[in-house]
C-alpha cells in the first residue's frame, strides 16, 4: 500500500467522525448552551484540570485501579472456569446460579462493600473485580464447552496428562472466547469504576465528574467524561492489542463462510451463546 | 405406558434438578454462615432468613410491584429505543462497506464509552428523571445491538450470495427474505444481551440518582439502615435479570426455530 | 418560568417545592400542617427532589419545580457559573445567640480519636454526605481559621447511615454529620472536634429555599407569599419539637429512636445574612473551589428577608 | 427442424479465458477454451484440484465475465446469470438457507419472477417429487441428511425449469451409498426432463459412470487436454457399467491424462 | 520366535458388543464382533454409513469400552488408550489444533511423556518428512491444504511410534488427486515401517486397493458380513491395480455385499 492509498484508506474511514466533530461544535456553538460547551471549551477545561486540578492524580489513581481489578478478577474468574467448564455436571448445576449472579446489579453493594472495606481503593479494587469476574467466567465455561470434542478425544487418545492438557488444550481453545468475556468485562468495569468513584472517595475520574458537576463546572464534567471515554477506548484498545498477539492464530484462520475481517468478533457471548451445529 | 413414560420424565426432570438444589443449599449456608459469624454488621449483610423476612413483608406492599414496574418501564423504554435505532443502523452498515468504514471508529470509541459517566451531566440536562434514565439505558444498549446487526447482516455467506445472483432474485426479495433472517440469530443475541444491561443499568441510575424504581428503594433502605429491604430489593433485581435472560432465550429458540440447535447442553 | 400562572378555582396559586431528603424540610410539613399556605394564597406540591440537593437547582431552571431546597454552597456554586438563581428564604440557619444550645451538626471523632482539636484534622481523611457540600466547605473553612492548610484534606462522600459506622471502624478519621446522625454518633460514645462546624459561624445560612431568577421577576409577589408561609412553617418549627418529629418519622426513612433521641432544634428561620453568605463565597473562592465568588445581590433575591 | 432448435439451445463456449487479477498480480487461470454442450446431453467436466472447473462453470452461468472469448447460449451472449440456465453450487450447505423451509427454499427463486404463492408452491412440490423427496417441503434443510440436502438443492435447480442445469461437485460431501443414488437420479433426470446436464467432479469414477462426454482440463493455465466419448450407452447401472471392461478402461485413460497434466503441471 | 511377537503384538477383537445408552434407550450398535490385526497388516473396514465403523475404531483404541467382549493387544486388554495405538481422527480440521504450529501438534503427545524439547522437535520433523511434508513445521494448520492437514494427523500418529495405527475415513474430504498420495503414502508407511494399519472407510474402491483384508460391516445391529482376502500383492499402483479385473471383481463383491446389507436392514 503506497502513501496515497493509505491516505485514502484514513480518510475513507475518518470523514464522519470528523463531521461528527464539527457538526457538534457548530451546534454548541450556535444554541449556546450553558450545559454544552463548544469542543474548544471543553478541551480547555481539560488542559487547567491536568494543569491546575488534580486530574492527573485522579486518572492515575482510576487506572490503577481498574487495572489490578481487571488483573485479579479475570485470573480468579479464568481458575474457576477451567474448574467448572471441565466438568458437564458442574456446569449444569451451576448455570443458573451464574447467570442469576450477572445478573444481581453490582452497583447496589457499593456502599456495603465501602463499608466494609474502607474508602481507599482497596473496596473499589474488590467490587471492580467481582464485576469482571462473571462476564468471564461465564465465557470462560462457554469456551471451554465449545471445544471441539474432537480435540477432546485427541488429547485422550494421545494419553496427554491432566495438567499439560489444561494448559495447551484448554486454555487456548476457549481463549477466543475469554477474550469476548474480557471485552465485556472491561465495559462492566469501567462503570463500576465510576460508579464506585462517586461513593466514598476524594479522588479518582468519577470524583472529578460529580465533585465539577456539583459545582456546575460544566466544561470540567464534559472533560472529566472525556477522559474516562479515552481510558475505555484505550482499555479496550489495548486489549484488542493483546488479544491480537496471543490469538494470532485465531484471529487469522479463514472463517468457514469467511465473514469480512474485524478487529476481534463480536462483543458478546454469555453463557449460552451458540456454538451452531 | 404413558403414565410410566411420563414418571420417567418426572425421575429425569428430578436428576437434572438435584445438582442445582445441592448448589442452592451450598450456596445459602454460605450466605448464612458468612452473615451468622458477624465478620461484617449485620446491618449491612443480613442472614437469609432475614432477607426473606424483609422481602415477605415488601411483596404485598404496591410500593415494591411500583418500583419493579419502575425499572422495567425505564429499563424498556430504553431498550426499545436502542432497538429502533439500533437495528436499521447495523443492518445498514453491515450491507454497505463504505459505512462501515466511516462508521468503525465512531461506533469504537462510543461503544466503549461507559454511560455512567455521563450521569452527572444528564443529571444537569435531564435531571432525575424518566426520560434520563431510559437515555442512559439507550446509550449503554444501542451499540451492542448495531454491532450485532452488523455482525449479523455480514454472515450472509458467499455461497447464498453467489445463489442468490445466479437465480436472479431481485434486490428487495434480497434483503427481506435474505439478510433480515440471516442477521435475526445475531440481532437475537444482541437483544438479550442489551435486555439483561438494561436493567442493569437502569437499576445502577436509580442508585445513584433518585429516579424511583428498584436501585432507589435499594439506597433508600440502606439509607434507614434496613439491610434487610435492601438486600431483598437486590435479589429481586437479579431474580429480574435472571427471568430477563431466560425469557429473551425462550423467545430466541422459538423465534429461530429453524436454526439446528441454539445452545449448549446448558 | 410560565407567565400564565395556575391558580386552583378558590384563587390559590399552585407552585411545586422540591424537598431534600434527610433533612432541612421539616418546615414546609409544617407549613402544610398549619395552613400557612392557605393563609398566603398558595397551595404548595411538596416532592421530593435529588439526593444531592445542589441537582435541584437544574430541575428549577428547568422548570421541573418553581422553588426548591438546596445548601447555601449549591447557590453559590451556581452563581459563580452564571447559572441565574436566587435564594428566595431561609430555612436552617445557624443559630446566632446561644452557644450553649446543643449543636445539630458538627465534626465526630471515635473517642479514642488521637484528634483533639481542628488542627488535628489537618491531613487527614474525613467523611461527610455530599461532595462539594456544606460539611466539606466548613471543614476547610475551620482549618483555615486555625492557621491551618485547608487543601491538606481530604474529603470522601459516604451513604449518610454508614458515616458513624465508617468512623468507628476506622475507614475515616472523622465524619461531619448533622441531626439526627449527629445524636447517633455521640450516643455511641463519639467526640465531638469544634470549629469546624456551621455552628462556628453564627448567622450562616445551612439549608434554603431558592427559585430562578426568571420566575422571581415575574412573581415576585408568589414568591413573598411563599417566605410568609415558610416564616409561619419555621415557628412552628422551633416551637412543637412532636410535631417536628411526626414529620420526620412520616417523610424519612431514619429509625424512630434516632429521631426520639435527638437534640431539640431551634435554628429554624427565613432570614439569610447577606454579608455571611458573601463571605463564605470570597473563602470558597479562596480555596479554589470557585473561579469568582459572586456578590450577594448575584445570589439573593432582592426581597429576601434579611436579619 | 431438430438442427436449428439444437442450435438455438446449444450451450456454446468459443476460445475462452479467464484471468483473475491484472497487471503484475493477474492469475491466468483458463485459456482459451472452446466447448458444445448439445440439447439433452451430459457433459461432465473432470480436472486436477485448483485446474479451473469451478472457475469455468461460474463463466457458463454467467456469474464472472471470461477474461477474453465467448459464452452463448443459442445465439444469446451470456453476460449474465439467465433465466435458461439452473446451477447446483458445490457447497449445498452453505447454499440452502437455513432459515427457509425446504419448500421455500425451492420456490425462492420464482419468487423472483414474480410467479403467485400457490403456483410457486406447486412446483416445488414437483421439483421435491422428482428428486424422490415427497412430503418434505415443511421441513428445514437441517433435519435432512447430507445427500437428502444435495437433492433439495437439485430440486431448486429443477423448479427454476432451465432447459440447463450446471453441478459443480454435486456429490462430493455425501457418503458412498447416497452418492450412488444422487448419479443415478442425475441420469435419470437427464432421460426423463430431456435438459443438458453439465458435471463438475474430481472424481474419474464418477466422470465415466455420468457422462456422455467426459472433458479433461488440464495444464497452467488450464485447457481441455481431452474430450472422450463414453460408449457404455445411455443405460446405465452401478454395478454392472462398473464392473464392463471398458469402463475400466477409460477410466484408465482419463486417469492417466490427470496424472500427466498434474505431474506436468508442477 | 516369529509365532510369538506376532502374537504378542496382534490387536484382537474377541466376541464384542457395544450398545450406547442402557434400558429402554438401549441402541445397540455392534454385536458379537472378532476381528485379528496381525502385525504389519493392512486391514480396511467398510460398511454403510451409520453402520458402527467409527465405534468400532474407538473401541479399538480404548477411547471407549465395550458392553460385552474383549479388546487385547498381544495379552494387554485395551482398557484405556494404550501407547501402542495411535489413532487418526475422521475430522482432521477439527483434531488438529488451531493454536499450535504443524510442529506443535505432531510433538505434542510426545510431551505427555516427558520427552525433552529438542528429541520432541526432531521426531516431529522426522514424522513430517516422512509424510513428505519437510519444512512446514513452523505454519499453523489453517495455513495448509486439506490434504496437507490430513497428513499432518498422520504424521502426529507416526511420531507417537506406535506399532499400530488406525484411521477413521482419512481420505475422506480430500480431492481426488491429493487422495491418490495419501492412500500409496499409507501403503509405503506400512511396507517402511512394518506397523499395522487399520483404515475404516466407505469407499469401496478405496478398501480394496489399501487392504490385505476387506472386514465388510453390515446389519443392524452390525456384524462382520464378511472378510475378503485381497489377492492382489502388497505392491499397488494407483492405474495398474484399479484396472486389473480381480480388482474390479474383488469390488464388485464388495459393494453387492454392502447393497444387500443396506437393503436387508431398511
Ligand atoms: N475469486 C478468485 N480470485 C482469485 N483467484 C481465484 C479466485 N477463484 C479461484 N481462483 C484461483 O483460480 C484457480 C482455479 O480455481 P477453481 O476454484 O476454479 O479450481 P477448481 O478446479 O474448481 O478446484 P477444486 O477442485 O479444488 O474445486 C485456483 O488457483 C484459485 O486459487
Ligand atoms: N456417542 C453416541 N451415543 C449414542 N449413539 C451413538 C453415539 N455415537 C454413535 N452413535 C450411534 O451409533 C451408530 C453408529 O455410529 P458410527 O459413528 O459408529 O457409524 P459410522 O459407521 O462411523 O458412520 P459414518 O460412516 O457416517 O461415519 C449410529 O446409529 C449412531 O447414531
Ligand atoms: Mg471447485
Ligand atoms: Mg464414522
Amino acid at each position: 500500500m503506497n502513501a496515497y492509498q493509505k491516505v485514502r484508506a484514513g480518510l475513507a474511514m475518518l470523514w464522519l467522525p470528523i463531521a461528527v466533530l464539527a457538526a457538534a461544535w457548530v451546534a454548541t456553538a450556535a444554541a449556546d448552551s450553558f450545559y454544552f460547551p463548544t469542543p474548544p471549551v471543553i478541551l480547555e477545561a481539560l488542559i487547567d484540570g491536568f494543569r491546575q486540578d488534580h486530574l492527573w492524580d485522579d486518572l492515575v489513581f482510576s487506572v490503577r485501579n481498574i487495572g489490578v481489578a481487571v488483573l485479579l478478577g479475570s485470573a480468579a474468574a479464568v481458575c474457576v472456569g477451567l474448574i467448572i467448564g471441565e466438568s458437564r455436571a458442574l456446569t449444569h448445576a451451576t448455570a443458573p446460579f451464574l447467570t442469576f449472579a450477572r445478573a444481581t446489579p453490582m452497583v447496589a453493594f457499593i456502599p456495603i462493600f465501602i463499608i466494609t472495606f474502607g474508602i481507599g481503593a482497596a473496596p473499589k479494587i474488590i467490587v471492580i473485580a467481582i464485576g469482571v469476574f462473571w462476564p468471564v467466567l461465564l465465557n470462560t465455561i462457554t469456551g471451554i464447552r465449545g471445544i471441539h470434542p474432537a480435540v477432546r478425544e485427541t488429547a485422550v487418545s494421545f494419553r496427554i496428562p491432566k495438567l499439560l492438557y489444561l494448559r495447551r488444550i484448554v486454555l487456548p481453545g476457549a481463549a477466543p472466547q475469554i477474550f469476548a468475556g474480557l471485552r465485556i468485562a472491561i465495559a462492566v468495569a469501567l462503570v463500576l469504576m465510576v460508579v464506585s468513584e462517586i461513593y466514598g472517595s476524594s479522588v479518582g475520574l468519577g470524583n472529578y465528574i460529580l465533585e465539577s458537576g456539583a459545582r456546575f463546572q460544566v466544561a470540567a464534567t464534559w472533560a472529566g467524561t472525556v477522559v474516562i471515554g479515552a481510558l475505555g477506548y484505550g482499555l479496550s484498545s489495548a486489549l484488542i492489542l493483546l488479544e491480537r498477539r496471543v490469538l494470532g492464530w485465531h484471529q487469522e484462520r479463514p472463517r468457514k463462510n469467511s465473514r469480512p475481517k474485524r478487529r476481534g468478533s463480536p462483543a458478546v457471548s454469555g453463557v449460552f451463546a451458540s456454538r451452531r451445529g | 405406558m404413558a403414565e410410566s413414560k411420563s414418571r420417567k420424565a418426572a425421575r429425569r426432570r428430578y436428576g437434572r434438578l438435584a445438582p442445582r438444589v445441592t448448589v442452592l443449599a451450598v450456596l445459602l449456608g454460605g450466605w448464612w454462615a458468612f452473615a451468622a459469624a458477624g465478620v461484617i454488621s449485620e446491618d449491612l449483610v443480613p442472614t437469609p432468613l432475614g432477607t426473606v423476612r424483609a422481602w415477605a413483608e415488601l411483596v404485598v406492599t404496591a410500593e415494591y410491584w411500583n418500583s419493579i414496574l419502575e425499572t422495567l418501564r425505564g429499563a424498556a423504554a430504553g431498550l426499545l429505543f436502542a432497538m429502533v435505532i439500533g437495528v436499521p443502523i447495523g443492518l445498514l452498515t453491515g450491507t454497505y462497506a463504505a459505512l462501515e468504514r466511516c462508521t468503525r471508529v465512531l461506533f469504537d470509541v462510543l461503544r466503549t464509552f461507559p454511560g455512567i459517566a455521563m450521569l452527572p451531566v444528564f443529571l444537569l440536562i435531564l435531571g432525575a428523571t424518566f426520560t434520563m434514565k431510559a437515555v442512559v439505558v439507550f446509550i449503554a444498549c444501542v451499540f451492542i445491538i448495531v454491532l450485532q446487526a452488523q455482525y449479523g447482516a455480514r454472515s450472509v455467506t458467499p455461497t447464498i450470495r453467489e445463489t442468490v445472483r445466479a437465480y436472479r432474485i431481485p434486490k428487495r426479495l434480497w434483503f427481506r427474505r435474505v439478510v433480515l433472517p440471516s442477521s435475526i440469530p445475531s440481532i437475537m443475541t444482541g437483544l438479550r444481551l442489551a435486555a439483561a444491561l438494561s436493567v442493569l443499568v437502569a437499576i445502577g441510575v436509580e442508585v445513584l440518582t433518585t429516579v424511583p424504581g428498584i436501585g432507589f428503594r435499594v439506597t433508600e433502605a440502606q439509607l434507614g439502615n434496613d439491610s434487610s429491604s435492601a438486600w431483598a430489593y437486590i435479589l429481586t433485581a437479579g431474580v429480574l435479570g435472571f427471568l430477563i435472560v431466560v425469557m429473551s432465550e425462550l423467545a430466541e429458540s422459538r423465534l429461530l426455530r429453524w436454526r439446528p440447535s441454539s445452545r449448549l447442553e446448558m | 418560568g410560565n407567565s400564565d400562572e395556575e391558580t386552583t378555582e378558590s384563587g390559590l396559586t399552585k407552585i411545586t417545592v422540591l424537598r431534600s431528603l434527610s433533612s432541612g424540610f421539616e418546615p414546609l410539613y409544617l407549613a402544610e400542617q398549619a395552613g400557612c399556605f392557605e393563609e398566603n394564597g398558595l397551595e404548595v406540591t411538596i416532592k421530593p427532589g435529588a439526593g444531592d440537593t445542589a441537582q435541584n437547582i437544574p430541575s428549577v431552571l428547568r422548570g421541573d419545580a418553581q422553588f426548591a431546597i438546596t445548601g447555601s454552597t449549591g447557590v453559590i456554586n451556581a452563581a459563580a457559573e452564571g447559572l441565574p438563581v436566587r435564594a428566595v428564604s431561609g430555612l436552617v440557619s445557624s443559630p446566632t445567640d446561644d452557644p450553649e444550645q446543643p449543636r445539630v451538626s458538627g465534626v465526630l471523632v471515635p473517642a479514642d480519636s488521637p484528634i483533639q482539636d481542628i488542627t488535628d484534622l489537618e491531613g487527614k481523611t474525613i467523611g461527610v454526605t455530599a461532595a462539594a457540600g456544606y460539611s466539606d466547605l466548613m471543614i476547610r473553612w475551620g482549618i483555615a481559621e486555625a492557621g491551618g492548610d485547608p487543601q491538606d484534606v481530604d474529603v470522601a462522600a459516604l451513604p449518610m447511615t454508614s458515616l458513624v459506622e465508617a468512623a468507628q471502624t476506622g475507614q475515616v478519621d472523622a465524619i461531619g454529620v448533622f441531626e439526627p446522625f449527629m445524636s447517633a454518633g455521640l450516643g455511641a460514645g463519639m467526640r465531638e472536634v469544634r470549629g469546624a462546624d456551621i455552628s462556628d459561624h453564627p448567622g450562616l445560612v445551612g439549608t434554603l429555599i431558592f427559585s430562578s431568577d426568571e420566575y422571581l421577576k415575574e412573581h415576585a409577589d408568589t414568591a413573598e407569599a411563599l417566605v410568609k408561609a415558610l416564616e409561619c412553617g419555621t415557628e412552628v418549627a422551633n416551637e412543637d419539637q412532636d410535631a417536628l418529629h411526626a414529620v420526620q418519622r412520616e417523610y424519612t426513612e431514619v429509625p424512630d429512636d434516632f429521631i426520639n433521641n435527638q437534640a431539640p432544634l431551634k435554628h429554624w428561620t427565613v432570614n439569610i445574612d447577606g454579608d455571611l453568605f458573601e463571605e463564605q463565597a470570597s473563602f470558597m473562592e479562596e480555596l479554589g473551589f470557585i473561579a469568582n465568588a459572586p456578590d450577594a445581590d448575584e445570589m439573593l433575591w432582592k426581597n429576601a428577608p434579611r436579619p | 427442424m431438430n438442427n436449428v432448435q439444437s442450435s438455438a439451445n446449444t450451450l456454446i463456449v468459443e476460445k475462452m479465458s479467464k484471468s483473475y487479477g491484472s497487471g503484475a498480480d493477474e492469475h491466468r487461470v483458463l485459456e482459451d477454451l472452446s466447448l458444445r454442450v448439445e440439447p439433452g446431453e451430459f457433459v461432465t467436466i473432470v480436472g486436477p484440484s485448483g485446474a479451473g472447473k469451478t472457475t469455468l462453470l461460474r463463466c457458463l452461468s454467467g456469474l464472472v465475465a471470461p477474461t477474453s472469448g465467448v459464452v452463448r447460449y443459442g445465439e444469446v451472449p451470456v453476460s449474465g446469470p439467465l433465466a435458461e440456465i439452473a446451477v447446483v453450487f458445490q457447497d449445498y450447505r452453505a447454499s440452502l438457507m437455513p432459515w427457509m423451509t425446504v419448500r421455500d427454499n425451492v420456490a425462492f427463486p420464482l419468487q423472483g419472477r414474480k410467479i403467485a404463492k400457490r403456483a410457486r408452491n406447486d412446483a416445488a412440490d414437483e421439483a421435491l417429487d422428482s428428486v424422490n423427496l415427497p412430503g418434505v417441503g415443511d421441513k428445514y434443510p437441517w433435519q435432512l441428511s447430507g445427500g437428502m440436502q444435495q437433492r433439495v438443492a437439485i430440486a431448486r435447480g429443477l423448479a427454476y425449469s432451465a432447459p440447463v442445469l450446471l453441478m459443480d461437485e454435486p456429490f462430493g460431501s455425501v457418503d458412498a451409498q447416497a452418492r450412488f443414488e444422487l448419479e443415478d437420479l442425475a441420469l435419470d433426470l437427464r432421460s426423463r426432463l430431456g435438459i443438458s446436464v453439465v458435471v463438475v467432479t474430481h472424481d474419474i469414477d464418477e466422470a465415466v459412470y455420468l457422462g456422455d462426454r467426459v472433458v479433461v482440463l488440464g495444464g497452467r493455465p488450464a485447457r481441455v487436454i481431452d474430450t472422450i466419448e463414453v460408449d457404455l450407452g445411455r443405460d446405465r447401472d452401478q454395478i454392472a457399467t462398473r464392473a464392463k471392461p471398458r469402463f475400466a478402461e477409460l477410466r484408465t485413460q482419463v486417469m492417466t491424462e490427470i496424472r500427466e497434466t498434474s505431474i506436468s503441471s508442477r
